[in-house]
């Protein structure tokens, strides 16, 4: 196998507060592989966009490593950090907030190209005419070059995101929940653009969404999150066929499918998400779980590979087995 | 635009809840004219659900405020049609008249259930306030008959004191249906009740809407773009674009036997769960502006069967069948099939 | 919530130290000094260097003002320089008499401000609302003095219907409270419009009028509950504006009051009574502004939770 | 694509910024119209009065001419020193606006820079300079400003110091929550992304788009302060005479309140009616600048 592009460990992100601490990110490792798609599942507030934020460095993690390509990246100077940056970009989720209300779209895509310097000694004709490459690549149509976002609907404003990430040049793109605000017709165009830039420029992708059946279609490796820490990771085929972990059969059977008589047994779940301040050092899920006994208070359940490839942190699965250890 | 529909439910003798009969509504601003809502019918019977599925700016939302009377004016204006409630004609009534109708035969939960609460006001006082205005309850009353309604969408009733910030999203969605379910409507209408919640908790509310739906013979109007909801809650579905019903028919009618292109393309444009190679086909191009809606069927720009007909004339009605109505021309060749890739039925 | 009274309580201490040493400093520095006005030509350099002894003028500002605030905290807040009367009892006796003025202004403010506000917002847009909304505005922009002696020329010496000035009877009250009501309802009822606009706006008056509740009470209940905060912040600071800046109007009224004190203290150079006149009127505004934060809580439920809890939320990205 | 070299392709496409679209809309708005032509025709009015009226010419006395009713030689009559008012009251315009955008300036630029630097950088910067900022408005407003011109003594640029002094606290406050409205947005982030530096982010991303509340609260902070100086000067505290400043003028005028009311009408208007244009611009502003009414 490939050297990881990414290797993650042990990362720690807590925001204080004057509640308490808040434990976005609590001790995660993973890897990623060049040229492929991280799935990063979980519900809001599990700290899947912290997380996608660490690992380019856009939020200095409490502790824990990010290698990229071997290099500590949390160890480097900010100039160093500069040079990488170009490496490493992110689409966000509200292409509403994410594009400068005052730029126009020419702005906003020349933006990195000029701060970076990616271009050196290129006069503003040669600036457009990249410009109107990336624009190109995106499916924009060239006329709206002095648009404002305000003036465009979200599908379009969502591919100047992509063209101002892909003006960099990266290897790399944390995608951050990139079509959820979006009409489904829209969706399945930036979803399909992503995927054909991936296959053209041999991107590397962190695609972090709340949408089972999203992730499903994109990714080829999913970790499952729950307040702060993995769950379960495994490759998608592995993971939607054969899920462990309690929570993500839950989610899992929580999607609805848009067929006639398709939903109807359903994994109901107790309560709501807990808050992830100052959580006690349990099993994050066991308040909630359908599984839930006295093994389950014994201290956080670590990530064991139960299958190979397959990772699960469940007090309750042991290597080996396939399913939940005499499941009631 | 026909009522043809409702002729036919109502041979059928069956009780109406409501009937929408070539609804209008634009929203009039200073520039130019949002064409909102272009003519829609539809009706539904007692204790049944249909779906209003579409995209934003398909016009879901403000058929429903059409259907309370709340469109906000200015600048929206109800330019044609009915509506009828319980025997109701809503838009004919005085201010003081809807008063009384609205939250006692119909009421709404909506969107954004952060918002949509009263941030100053105990829940319990939100929920007792309609019973104290609809059946004339002494505020204790009312407020033990909000407490059971707290009880009844599963918060504990001794929370009914407790403000709206203390309470997480889906708890606060549950109390927007404890609101309008509070004095136990004929006709719910549920404006994306679920959109703002997490995965998990929509699927608990949604449980606890088709519980307490059964349990009390309301009828639903659900308003939302997923399509997976519709599979799960919904008897009827109307598909809508740009203010026309451009489909319409049972739930089986419309995803096993989908007739309409912009119906196919929705469900092309999903990803299928169970089969993670499947190609996305997107609808190309993009919704229509509403200020400036073509000439002819407004699907046609972005319709891969549109000819030039389409172009220029609204599209005509099919009956299908008895259920099953489309409006497209392109059925005037008896040829004439959609190409759905993607499978139906449940093999999901 | 106890807590945060006290915590905001104990705030008030290094305010007033550094309020107190940035008047006191900078009153020091004004060009002259007290006994600028005690020396005659009489006076031979000693006699002069013995009085500089006298008040401590030999010595550096910060020994006199930690010898002022000395006796600040003992209550003494020294003798005016100019008439020799304690500084404490000149303030407490004219302080009653701005505390009733301001009174007077801020019922009728609020009386009259907040019907007119909502009567704005609801009509937003019509006829009505540019109206009362080109009302308030020459209100605000009226200099408070112009509008007072406008009121004497007409009610005083015009119909004489009123006094000129003075501070006896019910009658001598009215136009220094119709001057001040007014600048306050033209302040109060524009900000009672803008957050009224603002609340109307709100997801949660659509769930109301849903429920089938009658519109008055949509107002009433719902609406005006949310818009509140800003109309008492508005209230709260006219109070306290009105106490520290009572000024102008005691002056054109001559009225007896803290403001016009203040003045006079300031032009004779008179430090001591300026100094006791700006920091007790300083005090009196921090408790007033005390006061409006803790009616918000009172008000908004969401605030009444953050003190209880006696924290800020913050936002934590997930 | 395009390839000739001669002609950029973004010229080709009509460009409309977002500055035109505010244009537009305060163009819509028949108060920040009606503000705007008043603080037009005083600026002309002030222009006039440098170009054509002598300091001299304003304050010579005329005993012979006392106190004279308006008329046409003396539109607003003449004071008790025989001066005409409505030369006096012309030249004056000069002293407010000068009172009002000097003043209003010192606490932007220092509100600008003390806020900026407290929301974007926050932590303890940020607590100190609030807390710095909030015990200079524990002392009320006009208060302050009677001990600046007492200390500084008095004169017009006295007094704009005063009045800008005041006024810090308020400008901070606006700047900082805008600036932390704005810091928390994603473009701020992706601004991060692409490797831009602190100082760049704050001044083409940060500062742009908190701009709004801040051009509003100048506009009326305009009025504000030239009110607060005229009462200054009314009590005594402002630009010493014979400069006719509007609220010396009253005061002039108070001691002839009876039998020539005139010569306070007249000053006291123009206050007014300059305050009211700032004011009712600042409405225009707000309304245009409003993100919630864009439709």
């Amino acid at each position: 196998m490939a050297k990881a592009l990414f290797q993650v460990r042990n990362l720690k992100k807590y925001f204080k507060t004057s509640r308490g601490v808040v434990h976005a990110v609590d001790d995660i490792s993973f890897d990623i592989e060049e040229g492929k798609t991280l799935g990063i599942v979980g519900e809001s507030g599990c700290g899947k966009s912290t997380t996608g934020r660490c690992l380019i460095r856009l939020i200095e993690p409490t502790s824990g490593q990010v290698f990229y390509r071997d290099q500590d990246i949390c160890q480097l100077s900010r100039a160093e950090m500069k040079k990488l940056r170009k490496e490493m970009q992110i689409i966000f989720q509200d292409p509403y907030a994410s594009l400068n209300p005052r730029k126009s779209v020419l702005q906003i895509i020349a933006e990195p190209l000029l701060y970076n310097k990616i271009m050196p000694g290129a006069d503003k004709f040669a600036i457009e005419k990249r410009v109107l490459e990336l624009m190109d690549k995106v499916g924009l149509a060239e006329r709206l070059i002095n648009t404002y976002p305000h003036e465009l609907d979200g599908g379009r404003r969502q591919r100047i995101g992509i063209a101002r990430a892909l003006a960099m040049e990266p290897k790399f793109i944390v995608c951050d929940e990139p079509v959820s605000a979006l009409d489904v017709s829209i969706q399945a165009q930036i979803l399909n653009l992503l995927k054909e830039l991936q296959r053209e420029l041999s991107l590397t992708y962190v695609f972090i969404t709340h949408d089972l059946s999203v992730v499903n279609h994109f990714s080829d490796d999913i970790i499952v999150m729950y307040l702060g820490q993995i769950v379960e990771k495994a490759p998608a085929d592995e993971l939607f066929e054969n899920p462990l972990h309690p929570y993500t059969q839950a989610l899992l059977s929580a999607i609805l499918v848009p067929a006639v008589g398709a939903n109807r047994d359903r994994i109901k779940l107790r309560g709501e998400l807990t808050s992830p301040i100052d959580p006690p050092p349990v099993c994050r899920f066991a308040k909630r779980c359908n599984y839930y006994n006295q093994d389950c208070a014994a201290g956080v359940p670590p990530l064991l590979e139960i299958t190979p490839g397959h990772f699960v942190a469940c007090h309750r699965i042991k290597p080996g087995s396939n399913t939940l250890v005499e499941a009631n | 635009m026909g009522s043809e529909i409702n002729d036919r439910t109502v041979q059928d003798n069956k009780e109406l809840v409501l009937e929408v009969e070539d609804l209008i509504v634009h929203y009039v601003l200073q520039e130019e004219t949002v064409e909102a809502v272009n003519g829609v019918s539809f009706s539904l019977e007692r204790g049944k659900t249909i779906g209003l599925v579409g995209e934003t700016g398909a016009g879901k939302t403000t058929t429903a405020l059409a259907i309370m009377n709340l469109v906000p004016d200015p600048p929206g204006v109800i330019k044609n049609g009915t509506i009828t409630v319980c025997g109701h004609k809503m838009l004919d009534l005085s201010a003081n008249q809807l008063e009384k109708i609205r939250g006692k035969d119909v009421s709404m939960i909506f969107q954004d259930p952060m918002t949509s609460l009263n941030p100053v006001l105990t829940v319990g006082d939100q929920i007792a306030e309609s019973v104290m205005l609809h059946e004339n309850l002494s505020y204790s009353k009312a407020f033990k008959r909000a407490q059971e309604m707290l009880e009844m969408v599963g918060i504990p009733g001794t929370r009914a004191t407790e403000y709206p910030h203390q309470f997480s999203g889906g708890m606060k969605q549950r109390v927007g249906i404890a609101i309008a379910l509070a004095c136990n409507p004929k006709l719910l209408l549920a404006d994306e009740p679920t959109t703002a919640l997490d995965v998990t908790i929509q699927a608990q509310v949604l449980d606890m809407i088709d519980d307490l739906k059964r349990e009390l013979g309301t009828a639903l109007v659900m308003i939302t773009h997923d399509l997976g909801i519709v599979a799960k809650t919904c008897d009827l579905v109307a598909v809508m674009y740009a203010g026309r019903i451009v489909e319409y028919g049972t739930l089986e009618d419309v995803f096993d036997r989908t007739m309409h292109p912009y119906t196919e393309g929705l469900f092309n444009s999903l990803p299928d769960i169970s089969n993670r190679k499947s190609q996305l086909q997107p609808i190309p191009g993009l919704m229509p502006d509403p200020t400036n809606l073509p000439r002819g069927c407004a699907f046609a720009p972005r319709c891969r069967y549109a000819t030039a007909a389409c172009r220029e004339e609204q599209p005509s009605r099919r009956e299908v069948s008895e259920t099953h109505t489309v409006y497209c021309s392109a059925y005037d060749d008896p040829n004439f099939q959609i190409e759905r890739t993607r499978g139906r039925g449940g093999n999901g | 919530m106890l807590r945060y009274v006290i915590r905001r309580l104990l705030w008030l201490i290094p305010v007033l130290l550094c309020v107190s040493l940035l008047i006191y400093v900078l009153m020091d520095l004004a060009p002259g000094t007290v006994i600028d006005s005690m020396i005659t030509e009489q006076m031979t350099p000693e006699d002069i260097e013995k009085l500089r002894q006298e008040y401590d003028l030999d010595k550096p500002v910060i020994y006199r003002y930690v010898k002022y605030m000395w006796g600040f905290f003992h209550g003494d807040l020294g003798k005016s320089q100019v008439t020799g009367l304690s500084v404490w009892d000149s303030f407490i006796s004219r302080f009653p008499a701005t505390l009733k003025l301001s009174l007077v202004s801020v019922v009728f403010g609020a009386v009259l401000a907040i019907p007119i506000g909502i009567f704005a917002a609801q009509r937003a847009g019509t006829i009505w609302d540019n109206l009362t909304t080109g009302f308030t505005l020459i209100g605000t922009s009226m200099p408070s003095f112009w509008l007072g002696l406008l009121l004497l020329i007409l009610f005083a010496y015009k119909i004489q219907l009123f006094p000129a000035g003075g501070y006896q009877g019910p009658s001598s009250y009215v136009l220094p409270a119709i001057t001040s009501g007014l600048m306050m309802t033209a302040i109060t009822a524009r900000q009672t419009r803008s957050s009224m606009l603002e609340v109307l706006r709100a997801d949660y008056l659509r769930t109301a009028r849903a429920k089938g509740v009658p519109e008055r009470l949509v107002i009433r209940r719902h609406a005006l509950k949310n818009a509140w905060i800003p109309i008492l912040t508005t209230i709260g600071m006219g109070l306290s504006r009105f106490l520290a800046g009572s000024a102008v109007i005691e002056t054109v009224f001559s009225w007896p009051g803290i403001g016009r004190l203040t003045v006079e203290a300031v032009s004779q150079r008179d430090v001591t009574l300026a100094c006791g006149c700006v920091i007790m009127t300083s005090i009196l505004y921090v408790i007033i502004l005390l006061i409006v934060d803790l009616l918000y809580a009172f008000v908004d439920p969401r605030i009444r939770g953050k003190y209880a809890s006696g924290s800020r939320k913050r936002k934590v990205t997930a | 694509m395009s390839t000739a070299t001669d002609m950029l392709v973004s010229r080709k496409y009509a460009k409309r910024s977002g500055l035109a679209e505010i244009w537009y809309r305060l163009k819509t708005n028949k108060g920040a119209i009606a503000g705007f032509t008043i603080i037009v025709i005083i600026l002309l009015i002030t222009l006039y009065s440098i170009l054509f009226i002598d300091f001299e010419e304003v304050t010579a006395m005329n005993a012979a001419n006392r106190l004279q009713p308006p008329s046409l030689e003396h539109p607003f009559g003449t004071d008790d020193m025989g001066r005409d008012l409505f030369l006096r009251t012309l030249y004056g315009s000069r002293y407010s606006l000068l009172i009002g955008v000097g003043g209003v300036s010192i606490s932007l630029i220092i509100g600008l820079i003390l806020g900026s630097v407290a929301g974007y950088f926050g932590g303890l910067v940020d607590d100190l300079i609030m807390r710095f900022s909030d015990i200079l408005a524990s002392v009320p407003v006009f208060l302050m400003g009677m001990v600046i011109v007492t200390v500084l003594g008095q004169s017009l640029q006295n007094l704009i110091i005063a009045v800008g002094v005041t006024a810090i606290p308020e400008f901070t406050r606006i700047t900082r929550s805008s600036v932390l409205v704005v810091r928390n947005q994603e473009f701020v982030e992706a601004a991060n992304a692409i490797g831009m530096s602190n100082l760049a982010i704050i001044f083409t991303q940060v500062v742009p788009n908190g701009l709004s509340p801040i051009i509003v609260t100048v506009t009326s902070r305009i009025g504000a302060a030239i009110i607060e100086a005229a009462a200054l000067s009314f009590l005594g505290f402002g630009i010493p005479v014979p400069h006719p400043e509007w609220g010396l003028l009253v005061s002039e005028g108070r001691n002839y309140i009876r039998t020539a009311p005139n010569l306070t009408y007249f000053p006291g208007l123009f206050i007014m009616i300059t305050v009211f244009a700032f004011n009712i611009l600042g409405d225009g502003l707000r309304d245009a600048l409003d993100p919630k009414l864009k439709k």
